[in-house]
């Protein structure tokens, strides 16, 4: 080899520090090294023991997480997590961030962040059937909102709509919080035979690697630790190449590693996400307890000149890594001409346990596997709760409105209530002929075909039920009750649509972890999370950290509200629910099911109206919680009522306001004279729906929702919302405040 | 006044139409294509102004070419 | 004997699963796939071209798979009077494999469009619209969907009846602008000269069962049914 | 050789995507925008041949332009 390599670039402390290695993790390095790394294993050391990948901050914390359970059949650690459908089927589920990358190129960055999303899945074996996405955009009148949900909204369509996966609900949300960093959460859910899902593993000495997909560019090195660093002044200049995706390969991908793993070939196969070829490698050999060895000339490039610096840390998208047993190798060549892909050898499986990189046969890589996995640094950051916590926490004095027909306007126009259509348009939710319940739902709800696996489903067809929630607010007010409350309203959401959750994945996206105010946030948002997981008996499966949402601006950082995403997944078996979007006639019964409820803090009325995000978010109560659901999913079981629908945001004004879209309004009266009338109205208890019945079955809706209370508040009819005495307006402006507010913003 | 944008993808950026319309055309038999570019061009006719070549920039920067990803140039006619 | 219907696959097709599910549910219709890569399509009763992104679609839809291998076999059985049917990306493929007139810009609106229409059935009977009620909800997914013909062709569609199917407005009433992408006369399906070619955006598998809120759409597959039984 | 193919739609075709940006420009402000066009640029390195000309024009033909709505025109290189 006649060329200098940059492998030979002198180490020192300002080249340490440049790849955001700190001394003591540089001692470390150097200890178990035994000699000072080569610049090809400082770049390795420094994307292995970023944030994204080592997950220093967050594991400790992580662990605490309920992770088993009789429906688990793989939890966190994995590409995926994995829950059993029952018949031999599996359910494959993620969630990811693309935060960082969607703010400085929102099309792409999104397009990305879902192509990232279906690899981790179909990399395990399992069809994808279904995504979600979790979105959060500054204020909407700011000119970079209105340039990012465009670009966002068309990136992540552009890409799931040519996979042919639909997309089929997702949650938005708006705060000037996120007005510095927009937060892209991708999820995907894949189906698979329970015995058929493929793991991330490298073993069987001498087996070879194959890589297959696109070839490598100059794209995105270093993104993981780009995700890992705030935002300053000056991001905008010092952006990396940015990824773009090719979805069409990602389409061969898919078709390609399904049709492989039909046959007897694959001992391990992996994506390459963030860190690309090094993270891939290493992991694998990691839960292989094995060794590996690469010739990185043999990598497929597609730039001249490319370093083993550059190849092991680009972040080119449309990449898979495979470990075949030894033989195979033509037949698996076979396969991936078929969808015109070509698969190159690069390496070797060995049992040393050194991950070993060469570069026209020399060596330019060698270091233990455990170096960069298991023995990564973690932490236990101080934390410290926020001093301005004691007052935000309380309510001060609040004036009632006059008029709460006014305030319930404009909660209708309010972007996190209103329509989302301008969104959801945009994505094919249809493909695959199985969406059952579309966006627009509380939950969505994706039908397993009777044996399209193969399966014989022994209680009536299965369905999916999805859903994505996360309310900033209520985290930000307290972090630990804020998030249990919400996996509660995952698992009401779900329960509206029948759906029994069976495990849920999040995507935890924060400020700065550094900061003891913020670790602070997390560690009590995990907390909380684990408090009703194990309450709820839902097990985290999988998951995601996104740290470092902030941004700098003079002296002043701000960070986004403490958003961890969740995303649940449910079940639901039988013959199709009969629902319906809106109140679907006249003369119905409407009730609120669970208590009354009239807590102010921390609502959306709140900040709506008194420009205030104070108080404590409300609490959840587990066994009259659980009870709710159950009793939603009787009732949905029964196919007698034909509208349900949970109480979030807005509280139960918005709730009713929502059930009058379709055009058939509603007359109530709300019980509970001693209370506030905004605090009922507008007020977010957890814990509640309103249904709709025929009267005659009130019998046997009573039957079935048990101990569970209910209120009779009045019926369906006419063209109005009249709430006795409190307000009464026509459904055509509520839908108009409702309809236009995306539009009209984004045109 | 006339103007001409070319708008391309910077180099190093992967582009995947361009992947495509080659291989594309190397299945129809035109293996004598060794590479291919996309780009844009935009066609503008103006209305006359002594800033006209600064605003056309700033279009350019703003709203026509996708500066992270994309890089223009602009060729003034009459 | 169930009659054959091919079904195309390219390499990008998405909704070509989604096809032979809703084609396997007509009786007596019986799906087979057919690889792009292929030159010889046996011998269907039909061919039907799915919806997806045949190769991508970045430079138009529609024009590389116009010269998958398989295609030569697709143009011998059309021009053989042959019944075929382009969905979505298949109306794409056969618009740039000339086998049906005009071409299919994007959406007016420059955005991706999934939702369900209501669509006005006329124009002359064809092997996928005998017997079809007058109005028919559907969904469209498409970006690309905007419908151009240049006068000529446009008179010839509409005075020969070779416009299959329209868009028309929630309420099911004819309204200029009704159609969501654009389209010249709101233009949604068309057949050829012939009559035997068709292309429409709209997916009518996607509306093939009562459970996706919609089962107008299998109206097209019992059409064909109904064709090749009485031919 | 290059080569360098320009496509446009055709006049008379109307073009969502022009008018679209035309519209974007003039609600930022550039009200100065009288028309606008959008093509294609696609450029070629090929093997030289004796009838590389008339095979660039094949491509054009075939998949470059959809002649129907589209024109091209091709600027041989060096
Ligand atoms: N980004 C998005 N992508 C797809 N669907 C979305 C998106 N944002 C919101 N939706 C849909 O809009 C509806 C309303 O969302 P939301 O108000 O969050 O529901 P809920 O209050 O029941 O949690 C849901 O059906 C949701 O799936
Ligand atoms: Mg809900």
């Amino acid at each position: 080899m006649n060329r200098a390599l940059p492998t030979d670039l002198p180490i020192d402390d300002a080249l340490v520090k440049e790849h955001g290695i700190r001394e003591t993790e540089y001692a470390h390095a150097l200890e178990v090294l035994g000699r000072v790394p080569s610049y090809t294993e400082l770049g390795v050391i420094s994307v292995m023991w970023s944030e994204h990948c080592s997950y220093k901050s967050s594991r400790i914390h992580l662990k605490t997480l309920p992770t088993e359970g009789p429906t688990v059949l793989i939890g966190p650690g994995e590409n995926a997590g994995a829950v059993d459908l029952g018949d031999g089927l599996a359910a494959v589920f993620k969630m990811e961030s693309h935060n960082h990358p969607s703010f400085i190129e929102p099309y792409q960055g999104a397009a990305t962040g879902v192509g990232g999303i279906l690899r981790d899945v179909f990399t395990m074996g399992a069809r994808p059937v279904a995504n979600l996405n979790s979105l959060r955009f500054g204020s909407l009148d700011l000119p970079k909102t209105k340039q990012l949900i465009p670009g966002v909204v068309a990136g992540i369509g552009g890409y799931g709509n040519c996979m042919g996966i639909p997309t089929v609900g997702g949650e938005t949300r708006f705060h000037e919080s996120y007005n510095g960093n927009c937060l892209v959460n991708a999820f995907t859910v894949g189906v698979v035979e329970k015995d058929k899902i493929f793991l991330g593993t490298a073993a069987g000495v001498g087996n070879p690697i194959l890589y297959v997909g696109a070839a490598t560019g100059r794209d995105g090195i270093h993104g993981a630790t780009m995700a890992s660093a705030e935002f300053g002044e000056d991001s905008e200049e010092k952006r990396p190449t940015v990824q773009v995706g090719d979805p069409f390969m990602e389409k061969l991908l898919l078709e390609a590693c399904l049709e492989l793993m039909q046959e007897d070939c694959i001992v391990g196969i992996q994506d390459m996400g963030a860190a690309g070829l090094t993270s891939s490698s290493v992991e694998m050999a990691g839960r292989g307890g094995s060794g590996i060895v690469m010739d990185l000339d043999q990598v497929p490039m597609r730039e001249e000149g490319m370093t083993p610096y550059e190849i092991l840390l680009s972040e080119s998208q449309e990449r898979m890594l495979l470990v075949v047993r030894e033989g195979t190798q033509e037949q698996v060549k076979a396969i991936f001409e078929k969808w015109d892909l070509h698969a190159a050898v690069v390496g070797r499986v060995t049992d040393d346990g050194m991950w070993r990189c060469r570069w026209h046969g020399q060596e330019v890589a060698a270091m233990p596997v455990p170096l960069l996995t298991d023995e990564a640094p973690a932490y236990d950051r101080p934390q410290s709760r926020p001093t301005w916590l004691d007052e935000a926490q309380t309510l001060p004095e609040i004036a009632e409105p006059a008029d709460l027909g006014e305030v319930l306007l404009s909660l209708m126009a309010h972007p996190d209530v209103a329509d989302k259509s301008w969104i959801f348009r945009q994505y094919d939710h249809e493909v695959g002929t199985d969406t059952v319940i579309k966006p627009g739902a509380d939950a969505a709800l994706v039908r397993i075909k009777p044996g399209a696996y193969g399966q014989k489903d022994s209680k009536g067809t299965k369905y999916l039920g999805l859903v994505a929630d996360c309310n900033g607010r209520h985290v930000y007010l307290d972090p630990e009750t804020g998030t249990a409350g919400q996996v509660a309203e995952a698992a009401r959401n779900l329960a509206c649509v029948g759906a029994v959750p069976l495990g849920l994945t999040d995507c935890l996206n924060f400020g700065n972890p550094e900061k003891p105010e913020i670790m602070w946030q997390f560690a009590q948002s995990i907390v909380g999370m684990g408090q009703a997981c194990r309450a709820m008996e839902v097990p985290v499966v999988s998951g995601n950290v996104s740290l470092y949402n902030e941004t700098t601006v003079g002296d002043t950082a701000t960070a986004i509200h403490p958003t961890p995403g969740l995303a649940m997944v449910g079940l639901y078996e039988g013959e199709i629910p009969k629902l319906n979007p809106t109140l679907p006639e006249a003369g119905l019964q409407i009730a609120l099911l669970g208590d009354l409820g009239a807590h102010l803090g921390a609502s959306l009325y709140l900040y709506n109206w008194h420009g205030l995000e104070r108080g404590m978010p409300p609490a959840v109560d587990y066994p009259s919680e659980l009870a709710l659901h159950a009793a939603l999913r009787a009732l949905v079981n029964c196919r007698e009522v034909p509208y349900l629908h949970d109480l979030s945001d807005g509280g139960l004004g918005v709730a009713l306001a929502e059930a009058c879209l379709g055009g058939v309004g509603a007359t109530v009266s709300l019980p509970g004279s001693a209370e506030r009338k905004d605090a009922l109205l507008f007020g977010e208890s957890h814990g509640r729906a309103i249904i709709a019945f025929e009267p005659a079955k009130l019998d046997q809706v009573k039957a079935l929702i048990g101990q569970v209370p209910m209120t009779l508040l009045g019926v369906s009819g006419g063209e109005r919302l009249s709430v006795q005495g409190i307000l009464d307006l026509p459904i055509s402006e509520l839908e108009q405040a409702w309809s236009s507010t995306l539009p009209e913003t984004l045109s | 006044m006339n103007a001409r944008v070319f708008v391309n993808l910077k180099p190093g950026v992967l582009d995947p139409a361009a992947k495509a319309v080659q291989g594309g055309l190397h299945s129809m038999g035109f293996d004598e294509v060794q590479s291919l570019r996309l780009g844009k061009v935009i066609d503008l006719k103006l209305e006359d102004r002594p800033d006209a070549e600064e605003r056309l920039k700033a279009m350019c920067e703003k709203l026509l070419a996708n500066t992270v990803i994309e890089s223009y140039r602009i060729e003034i006619g009459d | 004997m169930a009659f054959d219907v091919a079904v195309l696959t390219f390499p990008g097709s998405n909704c070509d699963a989604d096809l032979r599910w809703a084609v396997d549910n007509t009786p007596e219709l019986s799906a087979r796939a057919v690889w792009h890569k292929e030159t010889e399509l046996g011998s269907p009763d039909a061919v039907l071209l799915p919806g997806g992104f045949s190769y991508g679609d970045y430079l138009r839809c529609g024009a590389i798979a116009r010269f998958s291998p398989i295609m030569n076999a697709v143009m011998a059985f059309a021009k053989a009077g042959g019944p075929v049917l382009g969905i979505c990306n298949g109306f794409q493929v056969l618009t740039e494999a000339g086998l049906l007139p005009g071409a299919l810009l994007s959406n007016a609106g420059q955005k991706f469009i999934c939702e369900t229409v209501v669509l006005g059935k006329e124009g002359r009977e064809t092997a996928f619209t005998k017997g079809l009620p007058e109005t028919l909800r559907i969904p469209i997914a498409h970006h690309d969907g905007n419908f151009f013909a240049d006068e000529a062709t446009l008179a010839r569609l509409e005075g020969e009846g070779q416009v299959l199917f329209r868009y028309l407005n929630a309420q099911g009433e004819r309204q200029a602008g009704a159609a969501p992408n654009g389209s010249m006369n709101d233009i949604a399906g068309i057949c050829n000269a012939a009559g035997n070619v068709v292309g429409m955006m709209p997916h009518p598998e996607r509306a093939s069962d009562p459970a996706l809120g919609s089962a107008d759409g299998s109206a097209l597959f019992s059409a064909l049914q109904g064709f090749l039984e009485s031919k």
